[in-house]
């Protein structure tokens, strides 16, 4: 365990050093931070002993370590058009983001892995033959015409849903802005994470069928029919624990996706979170915001894929074995 | 008296575990220290294979014994010791050196599935190692020698141009064979070439091995477990547990006398055909993985003979009467 | 001794590729899924010949035709698939689009490969630190997700160059991003697979044989390793368009002047709600349509250059 | 009445293009408390026929026609429920590789205790006590510990001895081995095979061994069924088949071992190898391989007859058994 954890711990160093160094490249190349202090009127050797004193004119190295030292306490710089903290920007977003994700995340589960499993145990039954077709139509859709599609049919022609914005949120602890305990707020939930889900849903319900028809072939699951169990407790708890395995495995690598695709279904829907910023962000080439994007959105890579390791490693009990050692 | 032609001397050869920089720290005495496992499938093996004969290594799963054929044909590096070819050693070679001896030992392989490459035609497989060692020779004498080999293994000429699938797997092994004689050798090491056929077919790849050891002086050594096979050919035998030799000794001596307590243990385990053999001797616990380098005698959490010197003291191999030598304290000192 | 002739063992019948021939012509879904693939090509290869107008032409773009609705709506029998907002003909805009989609896909998959094999190979063949490097690599970049990346160092260019410069570089940096964003999944495929065969005994008989190890590695591992590359070869086309075109959605992609299919789409979005649906369903449609066909063709390679499944 | 008898089985694998014949009018009785074996090579479908039994063949395969009943119970007619309450409770089955026979994500408590419960209303703990009693029973040591552990923590030999104690649970009357000892080393083997010989005797069940290795099935069984491509061959006592046996294939196969010839010697060998399902030939399936065939053996298959020693299924021993008669009424 604790070999795993010092392991992750070096892993999460590296990636955010690399993270920040591509952030600070973007900081320190886009956009003259003098430019953005003072007026056209100040004279080219006033800005140049305003670049000294800001220490601008020192070795990339030192600057980069100045800028980690800020990033390590919390600053990263101010954004450019909101003229307040660049993380405090992207904080204030994070909630409607995250709400997102984990609705779309829940629909995932609740739908791929009954859709999964049905199509496992039955491969020839109608259901199972219409949830691969559907399936695979739908993993040919990609995610902003799924998007463009649910607007064009829940929302203008069946005026069901509204297609944009986050509508009512209520606060909650003071620092959570949500969405989910409105009606309004949920209505507006409603498209966004299907479209989220949508997009992300036939690579797992195509995963977990292929995944379960191989552990049903195994001779465990042959070994368990022939101790007589009930079918219910062969598929759900022989088999379907080690359809998971693989299943979590892949759920990490489509968490990066999913954050991109974030970024696509936010722009659609004008959702204001991260991702909807990050656009903006860019195309008003507001560099501080961006970068604060890149290392908040590293954390959160960080932090999943630890999350999905352990989660593994609880799973699996071969895993468990391995950091026995200690 | 004959004549050696493979003599081997205190080869050992230990694994590192795969384990990460990270979890080779380990907390000992309430002290974090770095520690590398190994694992030792082979501690200190010494045997002469003589031309012209047939010694069977048999063994249970881990004893080292596939381990000992892959370090004679230097696919595997060995930690220490010498391997002798005639008088040459060769176990320090590099590729281009051991050239030279490629084209006098050869290897079959277990699994007859696996051991032919599934993208190369019968033709293109034997091909390859005739033109390859014999360059001088033009394509249509390459087609006369593989034609003359496929048939003398029993295999129709004409059908060098199938895939490997086409074939079973008994005739996968006679293919093997055949290219395993398509350099002709004159010593080849069989790593369990019969475990994956069936007995009739068994059988049928044996009486071909038997057939060219008449033919071309083969001398072979056989890796094994199973003991009927061991019986019928061998000509001399060595038992083989946790990387070491224990017993060897001339077929027919091992078999009506064997000595060792592990040889004993294994000889009365053997399901014979006659229903009337003795209960078979039972040995406590399991084969345990060598990951510590044996102190002692590697056969002692198992034998029923052990004492305070057996677990201190590693034993030497000891000439017996019957041409036989068996390394154990109890023999040494009469207690058995 | 010798065999007497008709003791000779005769193989079993049957080859590998009669096998997959007959399985294939046997499963009609691949066949029309091939058919329509190299439709797709033929159309987009000739392009400038099949296309009703010539895109390039100044007088291509009408304002006076904006907007019209496809032929069998508005009867107009100039515009098969109508126009779009500029007063293009959407079929010929359609045609070079996809064109340009599969010249993309194509070409960034084909960077993909090139890396990722020698990645893979590498890693695969050296083993040990190198091999722990690039897969720790591979790792930390497959879980950012290419889209990611992608989005990110485009958005990076974009405003590092100004979006008028960055158009005109845009074709040249979409290959270059998404070619350069993938390679894990072949070099972690190409590096299983190497793996799996190196420990296979044909390998240890070229040994025993005395070959050499560049002929081992190409001439008896290499061609064992190449049908799970091709599965992956065709399905990266696919996901290379469709990342092309949510790039060019997200407006990072290929510019309004000169579009995708993705951009197609971006452009048509608009249009959506003012009830010309034609200038963003048709697009979509063209786009979904050889994205299904080429996973199908995946899906079939999948099962079928198997050998796991190929056994019986 | 028998405890288990399997009439005219016949069971087909159903392919894309044409059904293959995997058991081919399959008949046999097993009394309580009996050891039988079916002895046959790979592709022989001695395991299909296992699996048969409970009817557990897996996809393609299907009973096609035929009969197995269980004392007065028709099993292939029975639906899902009724046979769940037949397997494990009266059939039980032992495979053949047990590192993959147990579930790797389930303790071997876990696994144990589900297999009581399944078929009796008992509390988890009195469940827990039986299958610590049956872990002992099968001779392994610190069952309370093992109880907690994964599968993957045993060895081998080990994981064997749980699966037979899973087995023992609800004390079935038919225990079906396939293959049990062939994925283990020797010494191991014969402990197995020991310890299932002693289970089988103490506690009245009978046993079906499925084996290829005609040594194992001599210590263990008391009647012996050999199969060749789909069929029974031949069947009849253990050692009376393999002293005496009738079948030119169970000739062969008992000659074919190295212990039948003095070493060094050249082995009998059979020519050829079995014919795969879609390969079958016409008449009686052997005879490609057989020394003995003739025309007629080419055309038709021979019918089941008892010789004396065993019954067979062969033209020969009919022929030879008729030429005796023809003699004695001469004679007479």
């Amino acid at each position: 365990m604790v070999i795993f954890i010092l392991r992750r711990l070096l892993q999460a160093c590296f990636v955010m050093i690399i993270i920040s160094l591509i952030s600070f490249a973007i900081q320190d190349k886009l956009g003259d931070p003098v430019q953005q202090m003072v007026g056209m009127t100040v004279s080219q050797q006033e800005r140049d002993q305003l670049r000294n004193e800001l220490g601008l004119n020192d070795s990339f190295l030192s600057q980069y370590w100045r800028f980690a030292q800020g990033a390590i306490q919390g600053d990263l710089g101010t954004s450019y058009y909101y003229k307040e903290p660049a993380l405090d920007v992207i904080l204030d977003k994070l909630p409607a983001t995250l709400e997102l994700a984990f609705s779309a995340i829940f629909i995932i589960i609740i739908v791929a892995i009954p859709c999964g499993v049905w199509a496992a145990i039955k491969p020839k039954h109608p259901v199972s033959r219409l949830i691969m077709v559907v399936s695979s139509i739908g993993l040919s859709i990609p995610i902003f015409i799924v998007a463009i599609l649910l607007v064009y049919v829940f929302s203008i022609e069946l005026n069901l849903a509204p297609s944009f914005g986050r509508g009512e949120t209520t606060n909650i602890f003071g620092v959570w802005e949500s969405g989910f305990f409105t009606k309004d707020g949920l209505r507006h939930l409603l498209l966004p994470s299907m479209a989220l889900a949508i997009a992300l849903m036939p690579i797992f319900i195509r995963l977990i069928r292929a995944e379960m028809m191989e552990v049903l072939q195994s001779e465990y699951i042959r070994f368990a029919w022939s101790k007589g169990l009930s079918a219910p407790r062969i598929y759900f708890k022989h088999a379907l624990k080690n359809t998971m395995l693989p299943v979590i495995t892949v759920g990490g690598i489509q968490a990066g996706t999913l954050v991109a695709y974030t970024i696509l279904t936010e722009t659609i829907f004008q959702w204001p979170g991260m991702g909807f910023l990050f656009m903006d962000a860019v195309n008003r080439v507001d560099t501080p915001l961006v970068s604060a994007y890149l290392i908040v959105v590293g954390g959160i890579f960080v932090v999943t894929n630890t999350l999905v390791d352990l989660i593994y490693g609880l799973v699996n009990p071969t895993v468990r074995l391995a950091s026995h050692g200690l | 008296m004959p004549t050696p032609l493979i003599q081997i001397s205190g080869l050992e050869k230990a694994f590192p575990t795969n384990e990460s920089w990270l979890g080779q720290w380990r907390f000992q005495h309430g002290k974090l220290k770095r520690r590398k496992d190994s694992v030792h499938a082979l501690n200190g093996v010494n045997l002469t294979i003589n031309q012209g004969e047939t010694l069977c290594v048999v063994g249970e799963t881990g004893c080292g014994k596939s381990t000992l054929a892959r370090v004679i044909m230097g696919l595997t590096q060995p930690s220490a010791g010498e391997i002798h070819y005639l008088d040459q050693r060769i176990d320090q070679l590099n590729n281009r050196q051991r050239m030279v001896f490629r084209r006098r030992m050869q290897m079959v392989f277990q699994n007859p599935y696996a051991s032919l490459n599934p993208r190369m035609t019968v033709y293109q497989t034997l091909s390859e190692p005739i033109s390859f060692h014999n360059p001088q020779l033009s394509t249509s004498q390459v087609d006369e020698q593989i034609d003359a080999l496929l048939e003398s293994v029993g295999i129709s000429a004409s059908s060098s141009d199938r895939y490997p699938h086409e074939f079973s797997g008994g005739q996968r092994q006679r293919i093997s064979l055949a290219r395993a004689l398509s350099v002709e050798p004159d010593f080849i090491v069989a790593d369990e070439p019969l475990s994956a056929l069936d007995v009739s077919v068994q059988a049928q790849v044996l009486n071909l091995m038997m057939d060219k050891q008449e033919e071309r002086n083969l001398s072979y050594l056989f890796i094994t477990h199973d003991l009927a096979v061991v019986e019928h050919f061998a000509t001399r035998v060595a038992v083989m547990y946790l990387g070491r030799v224990c017993e060897l000794a001339p077929t027919r001596t091992l078999f009506s006398a064997p000595k060792h307590p592990y040889t004993k243990a294994l000889l009365s385990a053997i399901p014979r055909l006659d229903t009337n053999t003795a209960q078979p001797i039972r040995l406590i616990g399991e084969v345990p993985t060598p990951i510590n380098k044996p102190v002692g005698c590697v056969f002692q959490a198992r034998c029923p003979y052990a004492n305070q010197r057996c677990y201190e003291q590693s034993p030497a191999m000891m000439m017996q009467g019957d041409a036989s030598s068996v390394a154990c304290h109890a023999i040494e000192e009469g207690r058995l | 001794m010798k065999y007497p002739k008709k003791d000779l063992i005769q193989p079993m019948s049957g080859s590998r590729w009669q096998h997959i021939w007959s399985g294939f012509v046997g499963d009609k879904l691949a066949v029309m899924a091939l058919i329509i693939f190299a439709f797709y090509c033929i159309v987009a290869l000739l392009a400038p010949l099949v296309a009703p107008y010539d895109v390039k032409d100044p007088a291509f773009m009408d304002l006076m035709n904006a907007e019209i609705a496809p032929m069998w709506i508005s009867g107009d029998p100039r515009f098969l698939f109508g126009t779009d907002a500029q007063g293009r003909d959407l079929l010929s805009v359609i045609l070079y689009g996809t064109r340009l989609s599969l010249t993309i896909g194509l070409c960034a998959v084909l960077i993909q490969a090139t890396l990722g094999i020698c990645i893979g190979l590498a890693a695969g063949y050296l083993g040990g630190r190198i091999d722990n490097f690039l897969m720790r690599c591979a790792d930390i970049q497959l879980s950012f997700s290419n889209m990611m990346v992608a989005i990110v160092f485009l958005a990076i260019f974009q405003s590092l160059f100004g979006v008028a410069m960055y158009q005109q570089l845009a074709m040249v940096m979409l290959i270059l991003v998404i070619g350069l964003t993938e390679w894990p999944l072949f070099a972690r495929t190409i590096r299983a697979s190497v793996l799996a065969e190196r420990q296979k005994e044909y390998v240890d008989a070229a040994r025993v044989m005395g070959l050499s190890s560049k002929r081992i590695m190409f001439r008896h591992i290499l061609p064992n390793t190449l049908s799970p590359v091709l599965v992956i070869f065709t399905v990266q086309i696919a996901n290379a368009i469709v990342a092309e075109a949510a790039l060019s959605f997200l407006g990072l992609g290929m510019p309004a002047t000169e579009p995708s299919l993705g951009s197609l789409i971006s452009a048509g979005f608009a249009y959506m709600f003012a009830g010309s649906w034609w200038i963003c369903v048709l697009p979509s449609m063209t786009l979904i349509i050889l994205i299904l066909v080429m996973n199908l063709l995946g899906d079939w390679l999948r099962d079928h250059l198997n050998p796991r499944t190929y056994k019986d | 009445m028998n405890l288990l008898s399997v009439s005219n089985l016949h069971v087909n694998f159903h392919m894309k293009e044409r059904e293959l014949a995997a058991l081919i009018d399959v008949s046999f009785t097993l009394n309580r408390g009996e050891r039988i074996a079916i002895v046959g090579e790979s592709g022989a479908g001695k395991s299909v026929l296992g699996f048969s039994i409970v009817n557990l063949i897996g996809k393609p395969g299907y009973i096609h026609s035929g009969s197995i009943k269980l004392e007065d119970k028709e099993l292939t007619s029975m639906n899902a429920r009724q046979l769940q309450a037949i397997r494990g409770k009266r059939i039980a089955m032992i495979f053949q590789d047990p590192m993959m026979t147990l579930n790797p994500v389930l303790t071997i408590g876990d696994q144990l205790v589900e297999a009581i419960r399944n078929h009796t209303k008992i509390s988890y703990k009195d469940a827990r006590s039986i299958a610590i009693e049956k872990l002992h029973h099968v001779q392994i040591a610190s069952p309370e510990k093992r109880f907690d552990q994964y599968p993957h923590e045993l060895s081998g030999g080990m994981r064997q001895r749980v699966i037979i104690a899973s087995v023992l649970l609800l004390n079935p009357d038919i225990i079906i081995a396939d293959e049990p000892t062939t994925a283990l080393d020797v010494t191991i083997q014969a402990e197995i095979l020991q310890l299932l010989l002693a289970i089988c005797r103490d506690n009245g069940v009978a046993l079906v061994l499925i084996s290829h290795d005609l040594g194992v099935v001599s210590k263990v069984a008391e009647r012996t069924l050999v199969m060749y491509a789909g069929q029974i061959v031949e069947e009849g006592p253990t050692l009376e088949i393999i002293n005496d046996p009738q079948h030119p294939y169970t000739q062969g196969l008992l000659n074919a071992l190295p212990q039948m010839t003095l070493p060094g010697q050249r082995l009998n060998q059979i020519q050829g190898s079995m014919p795969s399902l879609a390969e079958r030939p016409s008449g009686c399936a052997f005879h490609p391989r057989c020394p003995y065939a003739t025309q007629k053996c080419k055309q038709q298959q021979p019918d089941f007859i008892y010789s004396g020693v065993s019954s067979v299924a062969c033209f020969l021993v009919e022929d030879m058994l008729n030429e005796f008669a023809d003699h004695d009424q001469e004679a007479q």
